[in-house]
């Protein structure tokens, strides 16, 4: 096995276990840190490739990975403000409860 | 494959399995940190410095810290009673199961992989930053604007409704 | 202007930071063991017994009359009184005490012994260092280590062993006066006695040689 | 002469890692240098423990702590032996956990607060030639593993199940993160002019000197504004005294170690005094020129000594402020961050990035210096109108 082919099993096994979570599980928060762990597992491919590809010195990969970390953060402060809002509108974050449209 | 790239490889994958696996919300969290810190590790094994530590700082240092101020605010810190898992968690842990022996065996037994590996890149900070000003000035440009935009958009969400109109609700429910 | 008054407060607290370098009527504190305050003259800690004389196991003034141990609100007093008599300083045969324990661990320092003590016999000391590492044997101070002579207690509290010493001398001299006035009466009555045997004896026809001896006797 | 001894820590490690084979050199000397930080900074915070206490006692006009020595003797030392009977009692106290409290986490938290702490002094340039790595972001290293000291705070908090703790570990957590932007901001700075990110780079940057004093960037407009800046910020990052409501003992017993006692206290102690040092050696480096001299003609004496005595007197200065000021409110903290550094700190970028395009001459110092006097005096007075003084609004989370 090829370091590279290292780090994309490794990735490929956090995504599964980002999705998996974030499937399986009720809590909204614990959604969200699946979602992240996705991310991060999309990233660590990213910084394989850039690393053990043909041009490391494009830095693509590498900015690409910064762009994307920038994102996470946005994402997860809109995220977990979605999250509050929601708990204080319905006093739950369990996402099974959260499915009326009605307020 | 050096042995210390496994180690990590395995604590990161074991802080993600128990950060998606235990019952209390506040002891995921502290294990997702502990994921984020094995995925900064690797970044400093594939010589990608400046993204590892990028990485402490944002995921550890900042989203780490905000889902446990949500999780605070929520009231979720104690281990819930009922099941924590979803009515169709069978499906999901199958189709997870799916994408992993996909990727698995895409990944194994792709011919795109190339073969040996190329010498470490300098990516020092001085050449990111020329990139970053020269070559990705324009999505730096929009990242910031997603970034402030996102910002804004927090605290409006998480803003409390006005006292004028919390009043009137107050009203109406009595 | 912001930070002002900032720097106003650290120039205070820089100036007691040095200050306290160079003048020594900023430092209050005493470094203990090694200085003492002068002790105020009403300074009071714990009973002692006071004696007169050079040998404290006669001078006690102590007649073992047990009121200060039936006073002692925490019971910290324990006396056994003796089955012989000796003197005391008025010459009258008196009760001592075989034994004299103050547990001074559970006395509080009240005073109350002094107070009732109608023979000036127990004062308090000022002696406070009297920490032990026995803390049963070491502070249960028995007869020996609370006599003090009373020249002690002179240096320590010079108003009030003045005081108590013209009560003592108040005493000793009406006792004396009442001795006297005994002795004079008896003297007189013997006299009288005498007088009247005198007489008689002038009367009689033999007479006595005592008289003669007995006026220098009685001056 | 001057130069060997300068760098007699160096050719010592040299000569010590050149008896082994060539394979477990790095591995050696790493394990040496962090030896050196393992016994040279918890000496210094053993030092620093006594010299606080005595230098708060000096400015209540009391002795403080004169009496430990050297133990069965008289010698007395002025009391600087007073760190041995403390720490021989605090590690031999009894451990005690709470029973409700969460274990393995309550376990943890000391031992996360202080593996980035020491792991932070692994970019700190003590002396010449004495940076542990040298590594090319320094900088970013440094802010890197301080983020991680507030998931530790949060462990300790929300473990010890106690109110005070987690009240303790939320203020602290909102107060790091608060005073984090100021303090980066006011190092963007160095970084913009020094153009490096690494930390010996920006103190050979400082290491020249005209009319025989040194340029240090404390010396500049935006420097100065700068170096108060990071002073504060740090201040605020160290818990200590007037921002120190994290474990405010008159509100909140002691924060989030409440429930901490015997050899975990003593490391959160530890962890928190040296937290403080990195962040002021980063201080030191940053804007006090690093291990360099201020003036030139006494350059000889070793640069580590420069560092050290730099560092004590930043100590001192802190001691100082812990003497004379009161705690801040809550809200005085929050507004004092946001409202005050962060803008001050905005302009101050600004007003480095002018000072890096104009011309080296006496115009520069003045555009800098008015646009950083007009704004300190428009945000201070700002700052000063919007108190407040009235009944206060509570708002309670939901």
């Amino acid at each position: 096995m090829t370091p590279l082919q290292a780090c994309l099993l490794i990735s490929a096994l956090l995504f599964a276990i980002g999705f998996a979570g974030a499937v399986t599980r009720r809590h909204a928060i614990l959604v969200l840190i699946g979602i992240e762990l996705m991310l991060n597992a999309a990233n660590l491919n990213l910084i394989a490739f850039w690393r053990f590809g043909p041009h490391p010195e494009a830095l693509t990969g590498f900015i690409f990975v910064l762009f994307s970390m920038a994102m996470a953060g946005a994402e997860a402060a809109v995220g977990l403000a979605l999250i509050i809002a929601i708990y204080r509108h319905k006093k739950t974050s369990n996402l099974d409860e959260v499915k009326e449209l009605k307020g | 494959m050096p042995p210390f790239f496994i180690i990590t490889g395995i604590v990161t994958l074991l802080g993600a399995a128990f950060a998606m696996s235990l019952r209390n919300l506040v002891h995921c969290a502290l294990a997702m940190a502990v994921a984020f810190s094995g995925i900064a590790a690797l970044y400093l094994q594939l010589d990608a410095q400046f993204v590892g530590f990028a990485e402490i700082l944002v995921y550890v240092g900042a989203i780490a810290i905000l889902i446990v101020f949500a999780i605070l605010l929520t009231r979720s810190g104690e281990a819930p009673e009922k099941s924590v898992l979803t009515s169709g968690w069978m499906a999901g842990i199958a189709v997870s199961a799916m994408v992993f022996t996909m990727l698995g065996w895409a990944v194994l037994n792709s011919s795109a992989i190339p073969k040996e590996t190329p010498p470490a890149p300098v990516a020092t900070v001085k050449n990111v930053g020329d990139a970053l000003m020269t070559k990705f000035v324009l999505p730096l440009e929009i990242i910031g604007l997603v970034l402030t935009a996102a910002m804004i958009g927090a605290v409006i969400i998480a803003l409390k409704e006005d006292s004028q109109k919390s009043k009137s609700e107050d009203g109406g429910q009595q | 202007m912001l930070g002002e008054q900032i720097i106003k407060g650290m120039a205070v607290t820089a100036r007691n930071f040095f200050g306290s370098y160079v003048s020594k009527e900023r430092l209050t504190t005493v470094q203990y063991p090694e200085e003492h305050l002068a002790q105020k003259e009403n300074t009071r800690q714990f009973p002692f017994l006071v004696y007169d004389g050079d040998n404290w196991e006669k001078g006690l003034r102590c007649v073992a009359c047990q009121i200060c141990e039936k006073e002692c609100p925490p019971k910290c007093i324990y006396i056994v009184k003796s089955k012989d008599k000796k003197p005391d300083y008025k010459g009258q045969p008196q009760i001592y005490p075989l034994t004299f324990d103050i547990d001074i661990s559970v006395c509080m320092s009240c005073q109350i012994c002094v107070e009732v003590c109608p023979f000036e016999s127990i004062k308090m000391d000022t002696k406070f260092e009297l920490s032990t590492d026995d803390r049963f044997g070491g502070l249960l101070l028995t007869k020996d280590k609370l006599a003090k002579p009373n020249s002690y207690y002179q240096e320590m509290h010079p108003h009030d062993a003045a005081e108590s010493d013209a009560v003592i001398a108040a005493e000793k001299a009406k006792a004396e006066a009442k001795a006297k006035a005994t002795a004079e009466a008896k003297i007189k009555a013997e006299t009288e006695a005498k007088a009247k045997a005198a007489a008689v004896a002038a009367t009689a026809p033999i007479a006595a040689p005592a008289p003669t001896t007995q006026p220098p006797a009685a001056k | 002469m001057f130069d060997k001894f300068d760098q007699i820590f160096v050719t010592a490690l040299h000569w010590l890692v050149s008896f082994l084979p060539e394979g477990l050199r790095p591995f050696v000397s790493a394990l040496i240098c962090i030896a050196f930080v393992m016994s040279v900074f918890p000496g210094v915070f053993a030092l620093t423990t006594v010299l606080e206490r005595k230098i708060l006692g000096r400015i209540q006009n009391r002795y403080g702590p004169n009496r430990v020595g050297i133990p069965f003797t008289k010698i007395r030392l002025c009391g600087f032996g007073q760190f041995i009977p403390d720490g021989i009692k605090s590690l031999t106290k009894e451990d005690i956990v709470p029973r409700a409290a969460d274990k393995v986490v309550h376990f943890l938290a000391p031992v996360v607060m202080l593996v980035p702490v020491l792991l932070a002094y692994a970019v700190l340039p003590f002396g010449k030639h004495m940076t542990i790595t040298d590594y090319d972001a320094g900088l970013l290293f440094f802010f890197a593993v301080g983020g991680a000291v507030e998931v530790s705070v949060f462990m300790a908090g929300w473990s010890s199940r106690n109110k005070y703790s987690l009240l303790g570990a939320m203020r602290a957590i909102a107060q790091m993160v608060s005073y984090e932007i100021p303090l980066i901001l006011s190092a963007v700075t160095v970084v913009m002019v020094v153009g490096s990110l690494n930390l010996s780079e920006i103190v050979k940057h400082q290491n020249n000197y005209t009319f025989g004093i040194a340029h240090w960037h404390v010396f500049t407009p935006w420097g100065l504004v700068g170096f108060i800046l990071f002073f504060i910020a740090s201040l605020a990052e160290s818990n200590r005294t007037p921002f120190d409501l994290p474990e405010a003992e008159s509100e909140i017993i002691a924060g989030y170690f409440t429930e901490y006692s015997g050899f975990k206290f003593a490391l959160f102690f530890l962890g928190e005094y040296l937290g403080m040092f990195a962040i002021i050696g980063l201080g030191i480096t940053l804007f006090l020129g690093g291990w360099t001299s201020p003036v030139s003609f006494l350059t000889w004496i070793p640069s580590y000594l420069w560092f050290l005595s730099k560092l004590m007197t930043i100590v001192f200065v802190f001691i100082w402020i812990r003497g004379t000021l009161p705690r801040l409110r809550m809200d005085q903290l929050m507004n004092f961050a946001w409202k005050f550094m962060l803008p001050l700190a905005l302009i101050n970028i600004l007003v480095a990035g002018i000072w890096h395009y104009m011309a080296a001459d006496w115009p520069r110092w003045l555009v800098c210096s008015a646009i950083i006097f007009g704004a300190y005096a428009i945000l201070g007075r700002g700052l000063m109108q919007n108190q407040n003084f009235g009944k206060r609004i509570y708002r309670y989370a939901e």
